[in-house]
């Protein structure tokens, strides 16, 4: 791949270890200043333009690769190769973001704790789980468990087994499994024939509910399953909502999105939000 | 052909054309040509639900979604944006509640920004911009908590929902909150109109930031969406009248979409 | 050690205690609330090291010696600068670059996401060889056109800058409301589909409670079929 | 926001508190686990066409199922898979099992196969047998088309299939009568679709989980499926025709329990709804 060839031509390996962090040091080093000078050089405009040219750039660098004439097999353009490490790095980069996200939770419930507010011992719990989950998460990471592991686990290991399936995951399907009763209760209060509209979503809500348990079969069961009404049985009439009323409908409203958040593509790329975000002030 | 990886002759010409429309209908709104949108029911609600939670005194509750930073979930900051400078104005507090560390971040300084452009920098709390989870249902379990706790008075969704959508405005319709939501994949809509008050549907999300801010950019991005709508309709009702004369193979629209073969 | 029935005990309690949410946010609620977002929020912490960082950025950076991934954390540290006045706006432009990408990103996903789909529309309104129509009473070629109708008036809903009066709006305004109608069938049909799964998910649960846990308990609950 | 208190019938059957039904759900769900009451259950359509096609195989022709599908799926596969070899033996088919893509469901069917086999006497080899798992795909289907010994080779014992009894004349797709395809994976029908069914008029049938079952019902409609189980209800419709109720039936007695009490609440609803209008009050707040 030509393109990491041109980047070990820019930025070979460092030779030795010594060597490594002498080149890390410097790229640090190397950035700050870059950056301290950028911050003095440019003024409110020339940082507007900054931003939305980097904007322009990113969105362009995706786009074009797609758009642009490709050659051979398999089919490439100039911009092929770049793709892969460049999302790559773009989720390194984007993943440095869970300090912040950490940072927020920490600091919510850090003054819930210190302050004593009403509650602080949900925080406190909130505390020993994220560093119980994270030591343990990490101590049985780097115990590299030969797989299957042992007959006998380890403390650590067996720690974390009960965190991750005998809290995590049993919060998480119990949580998930709530909407048994949500799906229930809304049905009940919102399917009500009040307006045409509502009756014909029940109507529909109805036989494809119906059709899809044994007894909706049962209940439609006296048409015979050859006959030209089979049509009518229930669970050929669900399926028959399912697929020629429901499909059409959603890919209406699919189209209609497809171009709307194009005008939201173009909008943030071109920076034409002007005052949504934050292109007002530099 | 038959091959989606990359673009061919007619999609470039499609999507250049598309692309242009909407472009220059934005220029022409700019310049100042009157442009018209008709009522879009769940977005007038809006102004009405920031009120309430004025009015009672009590806080807003936004999430922007599940997504991390996309075409839909900047969509949502952008009408967060404008809902938290209709609070600002009244002083009403807005709690957003974030799944992605990635959007936090962003969040952080539209929201920042919108107290700023109204001139009540002062009210910004940082408290209130949270990130919740990144895990679907220990978002969800803490947004209906932090839905409960803080006696929200209205309860925004716009973004990206998935399953959670239900035990968020299921659990905030019982403890008494307004909600208005809008998704525009339609899978969790449904939902959202047995829970809500208002719901915004499909490519009506897409339009509100034109709608509530009446800018003539965003107008005129809409108009020229309607445009790039009718053209999508008439590639459709060639595509159908050529698959009524022609077999599937000879279909070249069918071939030129990266179909057949 | 063995986990099991630590984890058979958790997991019973655990559960327990979400369901405690259907009477209403309480203090049990809460604590579990808090437990999961906790647990939630290490396993973020060690699963970005593990699956993301560790391999894609520590490893060759420190292993294979290229020192330009350092580039990764300092531009990533940009985003930090939120907290930061003055500097504020280099947050911003690190945003921009996200921006940017998810912009680019769905030019690049215009075609391959809605391209099918429109094609799949190209359905055709009169008899063609090798249809092999089948004949309940409803054939292919109706099937067809409510097809086609429906897609039409749902989109025709979608259009905003045309009024639903005078001339042509009148019409539309006429579409417009069909096509609300089909909406509606539309989701109503989503909504039944969907009921089944989701009791699914509350009938798994209860085995578990019912057979597994109560069932280490009280062997009547095990041999309960399921 | 909250409506007046409830006082009449009407209004009171119109705002059940949301306690209540969920009480009723969960009351609904435990009940019918530990103590079943069996609803009706009917075959629908789609099932009935798996076990007619069963049902039309010559004698002297092999039914294939593949049992493409592992842990994942189980639920909703297994009880298929099982469902339908009762079918085969019920009605005195030979059947061979088959599998294409994970290694796993091969021997997950031999264990459900061997159960049922012991039940009704069978023998391994002389009423069914398990040609394991072949990898390759296409190029196995292709192969077997023209020549089923060498196409499959070794059984999953590792014996070489000509060996078995069962495969006494064996030749070609031609000894085939029926292929039920159980799978959680999609593609693999399109497969045999293409490569033995379109060339050869083998006839097939599906097995599906609820989740891929919706593409394959233009299949169904074009006859390139003779039928079709469309995931745990399916298999339960299955289970009920052989009379061998499982894990299906009871999973979806619960499911039909619940079902019926949701639209038990519909009903009520609007019941309340439209005797309160029909006197004339309203409930609107």
């Amino acid at each position: 791949m030509w393109f990491s060839r041109l980047l070990q031509r820019l930025f070979p390996p460092a030779p030795t270890p010594a060597a490594l962090y002498l080149y890390l040091a410097l790229a640090v080093v190397g950035s700050i200043v870059i950056i301290v000078a950028l911050h003095r050089l440019l003024g409110p405009r020339g940082r507007r333009w900054l931003i939305a040219f980097v904007t322009f750039i990113a969105g362009l660098f995706f786009g074009l690769e797609y758009f642009y004439p490709v050659h051979g097999d398999p089919a490439k353009n100039f911009l092929t190769d770049w793709i892969e490490p460049v999302s790559v790095m773009l989720t390194v980069v984007g993943a440095f973001t869970v300090g912040l996200g950490i940072y927020s939770l920490l600091q919510v419930h850090g003054r819930n704790l210190v302050q004593r507010r009403p509650g602080w011992h949900n925080s406190l719990a909130f505390f020993l789980a994220t560093f119980a989950m994270l030591v343990f998460g990490m101590w049985e990471y780097y115990l590299h468990l030969p797989q299957p592991p042992p007959a006998v686990v380890p403390w650590p290991k067996g720690i974390y087994e009960i965190l991750f399936n005998g809290l995590f995951a049993p919060l998480q399907a119990a949580t998930f499994s709530l909407l048994a009763f949500y799906i229930a209760s809304a049905a009940y209060r919102a399917f009500r024939v009040r307006t045409g509209e509502a009756a014909l979503m029940m109507a529909a809500a109805f036989i494809v509910m119906i059709g899809q348990v044994p007894i909706g079969a049962w209940l439609t069961s006296f048409i015979p399953a050859d006959s030209p009404a089979a049509f009518f049985r229930l669970e050929m009439l669900g399926e028959w909502v399912l697929r020629w009323l429901n499909t059409p409908a959603q890919r209406g409203i699919i189209f209609g999105i497809a171009v709307g958040a194009l005008a939201m593509s173009l909008r943030i790329w071109l920076s034409l939000e002007r005052g949504t975000f934050f292109s007002e002030k530099g | 052909m038959g091959s989606l990886e990359h673009a061919n002759v007619f999609m470039r010409i499609l999507f250049l054309s598309l692309c242009a429309i909407i472009v220059g209908s934005v220029l022409l709104a700019q310049r100042g040509r009157e442009m018209f949108i008709r009522r879009i029911p769940g977005l007038t609600a809006i102004e009405e639900a920031v009120g309430r939670a004025t009015e009672m005194g009590r806080p807003i509750f936004f999430s922007p979604g599940l997504d991390g930073i996309n075409i839909v979930t900047l969509q949502a900051l952008a009408i967060l944006s404008y809902i938290v400078r209709l609070a600002a104005n009244q002083a009403t507090r807005i709690i957003v509640g974030l799944r992605s560390p990635m959007v936090y971040p962003v969040a952080e300084e539209s929201v920042r920004e919108a107290y700023d452009a109204v001139g009540h920098p002062e009210n910004f709390r940082s408290d209130d911009i949270r990130f919740i989870s990144d895990e679907q249902f220990a978002y969800a379990l803490g947004a209906v908590g932090i839905i409960s706790r803080e006696e929200v008075a209205t309860n925004f969704l716009f973004g990206a929902f998935y399953a959670e959508a239900l035990i968020l405005t299921e659990n905030g319709r019982a403890l008494g909150a307004l909600q208005v939501a809008g998704c525009p994949e339609p899978t969790q809509i449904p939902f959202f109109i047995a829970t809500c008050d208002y719901v915004v549907i499909g490519d009506e999300y897409y339009a509100a930031s034109a709608y509530l801010t009446r800018e003539p950019t965003l107008t005129g991005s809409l108009v020229g969406q309607d445009i790039c709508k009718a053209i999508v309709i008439a590639i459709i009702a060639l595509g159908v009248g050529l698959a009524t004369v022609f077999a599937p193979e000879k279909n070249f629209l069918l071939t030129w979409l990266g179909g057949g073969g | 050690m063995n986990p099991d029935l630590y984890i058979l005990w958790a997991a019973a309690i655990a559960t327990l205690g979400v369901y405690t949410i259907l009477y209403r946010e309480n203090p049990i609620s809460r604590l579990f609330e808090h437990i999961f977002v906790g647990l939630s929020a290490g396993y973020l912490i060690v699963a970005t090291w593990t699956l993301n960082l560790e391999g894609k950025w520590w490893n060759p950076m420190i292993h294979d010696k290229k020192w330009y991934w350092i580039f990764a954390p300092i531009v990533g540290s940009l985003f930090y600068f939120i907290y930061s006045r003055r500097l504020g706006w280099l947050a911003r432009l690190i945003m921009g670059l996200f921006f940017g990408t998810a912009a680019g990103t769905f030019f690049r996903q215009f075609f391959p996401i809605y391209s099918p789909q429109i094609y799949a529309c190209f359905k055709p309104l009169d008899y063609q060889a090798g249809m092999g129509i089948q004949g309940v009473i409803f054939d292919l070629l109706l099937h067809n056109w409510i097809f086609v109708i429906i897609l039409l008036t749902v989109m025709s809903y979608f259009f905003f800058s045309i009024p639903h009066e005078g001339r042509f709006g009148r019409n539309l305004g006429r579409s417009a409301m069909l096509g609300r109608w089909f909406l509606m069938i539309a989701f109503g049909a989503m909504f039944g589909n969907t009921v089944m799964a989701r009791i699914s998910l509350f009938i798994g649960r209860m085995q578990f409670l019912l057979k597994d846990w109560l069932g280490s308990l009280i062997p009547w609950f095990a041999t309960r079929g399921l | 926001m909250s409506a007046p208190r409830p006082t009449t019938v009407s209004d009171r059957i119109q705002q059940i508190p949301r306690h209540y039904v969920y009480l009723l759900l969960a009351g609904v769900v435990v009940w019918q686990l530990l103590f079943p009451i069996r609803l009706p259950i009917t075959p629908s359509v789609p099932t009935r066409g798996v076990y007619d096609a069963v049902a039309a195989v010559p004698d002297d022709k092999l039914i294939i199922i593949t049992t493409d599908w592992d842990a994942s799926t189980q639920a909703e596969t297994g009880p298929q898979t099982q469902a339908v070899i009762h079918a085969c033996f019920q009605n005195h088919k030979k059947f061979v099992i088959m599998n294409l893509q994970p290694p796993m469901g091969v021997k997950l069917a031999q264990d459900l196969a061997e159960e049922a086999a012991q039940e009704y006497g069978a023998v391994y080899g002389v009423d069914y047998a398990n040609w394991g798992y072949k990898y390759g795909y296409e190029n196995v289907l292709m192969a077997m088309a023209k020549n089923i010994p060498n196409a499959i080779g070794d059984d999953f014992y590792g014996k070489p299939v000509g060996e078995l009894p069962l495969m006494q004349g064996v030749e070609d797709i031609q000894a085939i009568g029926l292929v039920v395809i159980v799978t959680g994976l999609s593609a693999m029908t399109e497969m045999w679709v293409g490569l033995i069914q379109g060339p050869y008029r083998t006839p097939l049938a599906g097995a599906y989980t609820a989740v891929m079952a919706p593409i394959y019902y233009p299949y169904l409609d074009s006859d390139q499926l003779k039928g079709m189980l469309v995931g745990a209800k399916g298999a339960a419709e299955l289970e009920a025709m052989v009379d061998r109720p499982g894990k299906a039936v009871a999973i979806m007695n619960v499911q039909s329990w619940a079902h019926v009490l949701i639209i038990a609440l519909i009903l009520l609803g609007n019941l309340g709804y439209l005797f309160a209008r029909g006197r004339g009050e309203g409930s609107q707040p």
